[in-house]
């Protein structure tokens, strides 16, 4: 119904292979952007920045690399937690060894070590398909997992067991630690994160991103079409590792401050598994509408309750929260297995169209 | 402006022109390889000067005569310039004629060569070349298939124009011939010859010399303010007069850029791609096109469908007048700025009609209620009345005095005048300068005081000082009772039913008007699917007694109109039939523009029409048709005969009361 | 489109492809057995034989995905034994399937964009970016697509999702992906399996015009009796996995054993 | 050097000199490994039938543990406990083909396993709501089962067995032994038989696809209750069982999603696996390598057989 396209035409393949050919879309990223960068920082508040936005944008960025994986290539992991991690272990080595060294440049780092992990545990993806790749994940969480709590290399020895994160300048402005304001902390997350996105993006839409789903769609077609499964694969466990690892760094670094291995489970993979499912496999744009469903419903329904002043105990929240996400992940593999991005396709859709039917 | 026509008198000097005041702007855009490949003047002028050293090499000269046969491609408007830049005269052809009908223009015009679009058209030219003495060369647009044809006569366009590339920059002599030969070129050459598909006999050469087309375009772009920024899709027939005015010559006039479609599937689609800003096309698109809406629309949710129709009828109510800035009430501008957000605007959108500036229907009356319905969508569409003769306009509808059921006052510069006999005569800017090789028939349309017979019977309006068309001055009939019998007016009210494709009504000398019906396969059978009758064929679909009484009920609702009308009661139709198969220009029974070919028709369903009028239930006849491939076939049926009501005439007096 | 495989010094009418003494079996099973035969440059080569006569295995064979038993294939003058069909493809032998193996959830121009991969090498720094020499490939091989677009005459359809697409349109979009890879050996698994008459006419037009267009050498598996005999240049029957005849369409189908195990048996 | 003898040499060397310990180590993971096994039978059982990769089975183990404890807090009998316990796994299996199955029919896998993901968290939260989050003791003494160990003097050194272990193995292998009569025998048994097959199949014997995918649930739910028993009898009835239920994955990578013996098989060899590697190695890394262990296991089996080990070999067909 906004969308006008009458004389948007198309003078250069560049231009019609855009990821945004039409006009009124990329308004709409636009504002959107605005909104994020200037916005939220200028209007929210504490709460929402530091429990709302920040573990958004995390979670998008774990969901964004899970989908890469799952989504886009066809192979099933219940390891991202794991990955996510390894992350968040590398930075905090990395942050020892050498302190002096901009924190960004150790979160991405620490995507690379991740991305190795990932390799590594991705090499069984060659001989092994669908569920049964299922199991050579479950192996890295649980292995990974384990490692975590049994090397204490990697905590350096401290007692507790977990990982306390120092303070950490980005031109003189602390963006870790207690005096790092959120407004700073969401502001550096949200530009890993956007950079990120579009990078994913461009991959998608590139020569690699056919490559993966060629694999996910008939992996025999592709191999004979001279694509190497088992690089592609491991290309794809790489990237999608690197990005889980960033996430995972982001967690530690610019939201909790401080983490224990109870913080990779693999309920939490799960969880990211969720919001890659709900939002819509083989979508960018799904992986934030799952992750903010999945992530805020919780939250939602924390703080509904309180705000009409209904008292609710805090356990039968969390019992709540089971109970109604399961129920939300049934309700809508059955409306639109695709998950939220294809009902946000289909709507778009009937917007280009309207007001004939589409 | 006017200085400029008289300085820059031919085409190629106005392409020059342009090239040096906006070179850099787009001139020709192409659909082609899935994106709109664009031409800037400046490229233009470039290749259109190698094409025609290219040609001249060919041994084509001032004078000689080249076809152009083929759609809407910048290749082929490159050689009308090209050629033009020999002073030598383009010969645009109707792409879908049959080889045999193609041959007699192409002999009557004693063509030199032919410039095509693709193997079809070649193969056509070839099969007819040893009739066509003249012809020693055919160049092509499309390779496709020509690779292992003998290419001796046989030249790809694009090697052509590479080959003069090459010669020029080997010796500039070659470009400056080409210089001197454009310089040459005098206003008062012949700049085309455009065969009109009469709806009688042979078709005509109409010579129209540069001076006087350009004097005409230049005209029409200053009375709608047309200019560089504007965009239009070049889909219409190349051959037609429509397109050759509008699109090529007012284009090279105002330099605006031309778009040409990627294929005749696609054009809706490129239509909105490009969504042009100058637009034309006859009533019968329009027709068709609200068909499809209504069609598309049926499918729609319910509430979607209600809240459509709903303000639909807010534009019905409000929507022209907005358009032509009389006083509406603030409650209905409010609703008709709703409509704009959820409807008019995205129906537009979505038909590519967005940024239409100016829209233009001629040809044919159209319809009232189909005028008003774009009109009063915000769509700017006007009326008017043109002629090849005329090299187009006679009339046009200014912005603020457009109406339905006239088609507007004379035309900046032209004169016209109304014969004793009713007939329309004018004097143009664009006027031709006769026929081609065919004095006779030039003299017979001159009068001796050098005005131009339309055939057109018309009035002018007292007060408005707009001219009425009412018909073709020689179908305009007497019924025995000597009612007036216009069957143009009586069909094209029969045709406003998108479930109407085509009607031809008899009625000339007779008691009562008599009508043949051709359905539209589209509405009608989406009819039939949502009310599951199942039907094999257009044959099957036409004899069903359900749709007779459909077709039954639009004719009823025609008659009582015109009933209602001065002088044109006594013209209701009495019986009809729905015709067994589908008018078709492979048949001879349209024109190339889809005009029915009326006498032609009557004399081949003879037996249908005597049974219409002796009263029988129904008829056998059988027809030859030729299919697409050209092969021929005899179809034959048992058609229905269906009587339909006849309503008082009202509004009228007369020697029609009698027939009611 | 440039007719691919120039200039690797087979001439056309020289052997491409031989297969000789090829033997294939799946566990007990045996699929061929002790077949030989040749492919010439520039010629259409059609495989026929009834149901489970090995055809499509033959093709597996060919393109590495199946590695037989006993039995040596020699392609452009190379021997091989095992070889992945990456490889074969990136030696220029490109095939289509029996039922339609499309990428689903990719519109056309990525299935056929998909089918440029091997000839795309912008580094994975570039991808990321999308930007400079990246994008400038990814328009030079969309242009080559389109070109392969405009050949099957399925411009209108460029940006539907494969799955959408009628059966028909599937199958050219295949040979589109195929001929992407600028193939010097074609191989057709039944290209006209399922379709219509008219869909059929279309299919064998294009198949034809590939050969003599581009050159390119094409070996197709076909049910249809009569296509085969008008399209191929040379004919070789398998049954039960053993070559029973091999020749031109004319002496193969005047062929007796033929006659019995094949063109007899009313289809 | 030494790291090598650490890993290679030294473990055997303890087995030789203490096989009593061996025996000892072995038998635990026996018991483990009969546990895996019931959960992976669970997987099987519905797999086979409704080619639905049941990710929910572990939690089912707990949820029908927690049912019966929490009844019989509620005062009600013990064995009358069971059998309500029983009813409300029928109601879960009837639940799950109205409101999961049915309207998912012929989605790919991939979205049913997402769904029995779904059913898992459901029946978390109601499982907690009820019966609250904290483990609970299994009412072994009520259902008779019995307690306490027997010790055998062997190999010069002694093997202590729990009775409850004992029993349990006893009771696994008579249940597998009812089932197999079940689809051997039986004509609905055939039938589930039939359904793996193909669907046609099973209409044929006269039974609809919805009564054979509760049939097949319920009698998961079955197996759950009996696992939920006897592992709640060893340790306590609480969710943590779920994850320790993952490990019926490697179970049926080894054995094959759709064979019993091979869940069977696959149960003892990862159980037993485990418990060695965890006994013998564990120490050289700092133990609670049992969480991965049987995972490596599997994987590292995959690499060699991927189709598992009762699979039987897939030729890629194109």
């Amino acid at each position: 119904m906004f969308y006008r396209e009458a004389g948007q035409f198309k003078t250069s393949y560049a231009a019609d292979m855009a990821v945004f050919p039409i006009r009124q879309d990329r308004i709409g990223l636009a504002v959107i952007l605005m909104i994020a960068f200037v916005g939220i920082p200028l209007f929210g508040n504490q709460f929402f920045l530091s429990s709302v936005m920040i573990p958004f944008l995390v979670f998008s960025l774990a969901a964004i690399g899970l989908n890469i994986l799952t989504g886009y290539t066809g192979l099933i992991s219940l390891g991202t937690a794991a990955f996510m991690g390894v992350g968040a272990y590398a930075c905090y080595k990395l942050t020892t060894f050498f302190p002096d060294v901009n924190l960004i440049v150790w979160i991405l780092a620490s995507g690379f070590v991740s991305a190795l992990v990932g390799v590594l545990f991705g090499l069984p993806s060659l001989r092994i398909k669908g569920f049964y790749l299922a199991v050579a994940t479950l192996a890295a969480q649980f292995f990974l997992q384990w490692s975590f709590v049994r090397v204490p290399w990697l905590y350096n020895y401290n007692t507790s067991g977990a990982i306390e994160v120092p303070e950490h300048d980005l031109f003189g402005i602390p963006i870790t630690g207690p005096n790092a304001l959120p407004e700073t902390r969401y502001l550096v997350l949200l530009t890993i994160v956007t950079v990120l996105t579009w990078f994913a993006s461009n991959l998608i839409h590139g020569r690699i991103g056919r490559a993966w789903m060629a694999v996910r769609d008939m992996d025999i077609a592709a191999e004979l079409m001279g694509i190497k499964l088992l690089d592609t694969k491991l290309l794809a466990f790489a990237v999608s590792s690197f990005y889980a690892g960033v996430a995972g760094a982001c967690m530690v670094f610019l939201w909790y401050g401080s983490a224990e291995p109870e913080v990779f489970t693999i309920n939490q993979s799960f969880l990211i598994l969720f919001m890659v499912i709900i939002g819509g496999l083989g979508s960018l744009l799904g992986s934030f509408l799952g992750a903010a469903l999945i992530y805020m419903l919780p939250i939602a329904l924390r703080v509904l309750p309180a705000s009409l002043g209904v008292p609710i105990a805090a356990a039968t929240v969390e019992h709540l929260q089971f109970i109604i996400v399961g129920a939300l992940i049934i309700f809508f593999l059955i409306v639109e297995p695709h998950g939220l991005a294809r009902l946000w396709q289909t709507g778009k859709q009937k917007l280009r169209m309207w007001p004939f039917p589409y | 402006m006017s200085g400029t026509a008289s300085r820059d008198d031919t085409f190629p000097k106005l392409m020059i022109r342009n090239a040096a005041t906006r070179g850099d702007l787009p001139a020709v855009r192409h659909k082609d390889f899935g994106i709109w490949q664009t031409w800037t003047w400046r490229e233009v002028d470039e290749i259109v000067r190698c094409y025609a050293w290219g040609l001249r090499e060919l041994g084509l000269s001032r004078g000689d005569t080249i076809a152009i046969v083929g759609s809407n491609r910048p290749k082929l408007y490159w050689s009308i310039l090209a050629a033009q830049c020999l002073g030598a005269i383009p010969v645009p052809v109707y792409a879908d004629a049959v080889a045999d009908e193609m041959v007699y223009v192409l002999e009557h015009a004693q063509v030199k060569l032919a410039a095509v679009e693709d193997q079809e058209q070649v193969d056509k030219i070839l099969s007819i070349s040893d009739r066509l003495t003249g012809l020693t060369h055919v160049l092509y647009d499309e390779p496709r298939g020509l690779r292992d044809y003998d290419h001796s006569r046989l030249h790809a366009i694009d090697e052509v124009i590479e080959g003069a590339r090459k010669a020029f920059a080997s010796d500039p002599a070659a470009k400056a011939a080409i210089d001197a030969s454009i310089a040459e070129g005098a206003g008062s050459d012949i700049s085309i010859i455009l065969y009109t598909s009469g709806t009688t006999g042979r078709s005509k050469g109409v010579m129209l010399s540069a001076e006087r087309s350009i004097a005409a375009a230049t005209d029409t772009v200053r009375f709608d303010r047309l200019d560089e920024k504007d965009e239009v899709l070049a889909y219409l027939p190349l051959a037609w007069v429509g397109d050759h005015y509008l699109n090529f010559a007012q284009g090279l006039v105002a330099g605006f850029c031309m778009a040409c479609p990627e294929s005749a599937e696609t054009v809706q689609q490129d239509l909105r791609e490009i969504g042009p800003t100058f637009y034309f096309a006859p009533p019968r698109v329009y027709e068709s096109l609200l068909t499809r809406v209504m069609i598309r629309m049926e499918d729609a949710g319910a509430l979607k469908r209600r809240m459509f129709h709903y303000f639909i009828d807010v534009a019905k109510r409000y929507g022209e007048d907005i358009l032509n800035g009389r006083p509406v009430p603030l409650s209905g501008r409010l609703l008709y700025a709703l409509g704009e957000l959820l409807v008019y605007g995205p129906l537009k959108n979505v038909l590519g009609f967005s940024r239409i500036r100016v829209g233009y229907t001629a040809g044919e009356a159209i319809g009232p209620e189909l005028f008003s319905f774009y009109r009063s969508l915000g769509l700017n569409l006007k009326q008017l009345y043109g002629q090849t003769e005329a090299f187009l306009y006679v009339t046009a509808q200014p912005d603020g005095q457009i109406r339905a059921d006239t088609v507007g006052p004379v035309a900046p510069n032209a004169q016209v005048r109304i014969a004793e006999s009713g007939e329309v005569l004018f004097r143009t800017p664009g006027m031709f300068l006769g026929y081609f090789r065919d004095p006779e028939r030039t003299a017979e349309t001159l009068t001796e005081d050098g005005w131009v017979k339309t055939g057109d019977a018309g009035f002018f309006e007292q007060g408005s000082g707009h001219l009425k068309i009412i018909d073709r001055a020689k179908d305009v009939g007497k019924m025995a009772s000597g009612a007036l019998f216009p069957p143009k007016y009586v069909e094209n009210k029969l045709k406003f039913f998108p479930n109407v494709k085509e009607a031809v009504a008899f009625g000339d000398g007779r008691d009562f008007v008599t009508c043949f019906v051709n359905i539209d396969m589209t509405a009608v059978g989406n009819w039939a699917e949502r009310n599951n009758v199942s039907y094999a064929s257009y044959q099957e679909l036409a004899g069903n007694p359900q749709v007779y009484e459909m077709i039954a009920s639009h004719v009823a609702e025609v008659n009582r109109s015109l009933a209602g009308e001065p002088m044109m009661g006594g013209a209701q139709i009495k019986r009809f039939l729905i015709l067994h198969k589908e008018l078709d220009a492979d048949d001879g029974e349209l024109t190339r523009t889809q005009k029915v070919r009326r006498g032609f028709i009557a004399e081949r369903y003879a037996p249908l029409i005597d049974a219409l009028y002796d009263g029988s239930t129904e008829a056998d006849i059988s027809t030859e048709v030729t299919f697409e491939d050209g092969r021929k076939g005899v179809i034959s049926a048992r058609v229905k005969i269906a009587d339909c009501t006849i309503f008082p005439v009202t509004a009228d007096t007369g020697p029609t009361e009698k027939a009611a | 489109m440039r007719a691919p495989g120039d200039g690797h010094g087979i001439m056309a009418g020289d052997v491409l492809l031989a297969v000789d003494g090829v033997s294939l079996s799946f566990g007990g099973v045996k699929a061929i057995t002790d077949v030989s035969f040749d492919i010439r440059k520039g010629e259409i080569r059609a495989i026929i034989g009834p149901n489970g006569a090995g055809k499509t295995s033959m093709l597996n064979v060919i393109n590495g995905f199946y590695h037989p038993q006993k039995g040596r294939i020699t392609f452009k003058g190379e021997m091989r034994r095992r070889m992945r069909p990456y490889e074969a493809a990136s030696q220029g032998i490109a095939r289509t399937f029996q039922n339609v193996a499309l990428f689903k959830g990719m519109s056309t121009i990525d299935n056929i964009m998909a089918g440029r991969t091997l000839k795309m090498h912008e580094n994975f720094f570039w991808q990321c970016l999308r930007h400079g020499p990246a994008m400038r490939e990814e328009v030079e091989h969309r242009r080559f697509v389109e070109e392969i677009i405009d050949f099957l005459e399925i411009q209108a359809i460029r940006k539907t999702p494969v799955g959408k697409l009628p059966y028909g349109l599937q199958k050219r979009v295949e040979l589109g992906r195929a001929l992407a890879m600028e193939p010097e050996l074609l191989l057709l698994d039944e290209p006209m399996a399922g379709m219509n008459l008219e869909e059929k006419e279309d299919m064998s037009r294009f198949i034809v015009d590939v050969n003599n267009q581009y050159g390119t050498t094409i070996a197709l598996i076909e049910h249809d009796i009569g296509v085969v005999m008008d399209l191929s240049d040379r004919v070789v029957v398998l049954e039960y996995g053993r070559k029973i005849a091999d020749g031109s369409p004319a002496e193969v189908s005047s062929d007796q054993a033929v006659i019995d195990a094949y063109l007899g048996v009313p289809h | 050097m030494d790291i090598l003898y650490k890993i290679f040499v030294d473990p055997f060397v303890q087995m030789g000199a203490a096989p009593d310990l061996l025996v000892q180590t072995m038998w635990e993971g026996l018991v483990a490994g009969v546990l895996y096994a019931l959960i992976a039978l669970g997987f099987v059982l519905i797999f086979k039938a409704s080619g639905v990769f049941n990710f929910a089975q572990g939690i089912m183990v707990v949820f029908a543990g927690l049912t019966l404890v929490g009844l019989h807090e509620m005062g009600v009998p013990a064995f009358l406990a069971v059998i309500l316990t029983l009813g409300v796994m029928f109601l879960i299996a009837v639940a799950v083909e109205r409101v999961v199955l049915r309207p998912l029919v012929n989605q790919p896998d991939i979205i049913l396993f997402m769904a029995t993901f779904g059913i898992t968290y459901l029946l978390i939260g109601i499982g907690e709501l009820i019966f609250g989050g904290n483990p609970k003791r299994m009412i072994a003494k009520e259902l008779y089962l019995p307690s306490g160990s027997v010790e055998f003097q062997t190999l010069g050194g002694f093997v202590q067995l729990q009775k409850i272990d004992i029993a349990a193995s006893v009771i696994a292998a008579i249940m597998i032994a009812v089932l197999a009569f079940f689809f051997q025998k039986t004509r609905i048994g055939r039938a589930l038989r039939a359904v793996a097959d193909s669907h046609k199949a099973a209409l044929s014997v006269g039974i609809s696809l919805n009564q054979i995918w509760v049939i097949v649930w319920f009698t998961a739910g079955i197996v759950a209750l009996v696992t939920g028993i006897m592992w709640g009898a060893r340790s306590d009835v609480s969710f943590a069982l779920q994850i320790i239920a993952l490990k019926a994955l490697p179970v049926l990578i080894l054995g094959g999603f759709t064979s019993v013996p091979g869940a069977i098989v696959g149960g003892l060899i990862i159980g037993i696996g485990e418990k060695l590697g965890e006994f013998y190695w564990g120490p050289l890394v700092g133990g609670g390598i049992e969480s991965w262990l049987a995972y490596f296991i599997a994987l590292g089996f995959l690499l060699f057989r991927p189709q598992g080990l009762f699979g039987e070999k897939i030729i890629e067909r194109i």
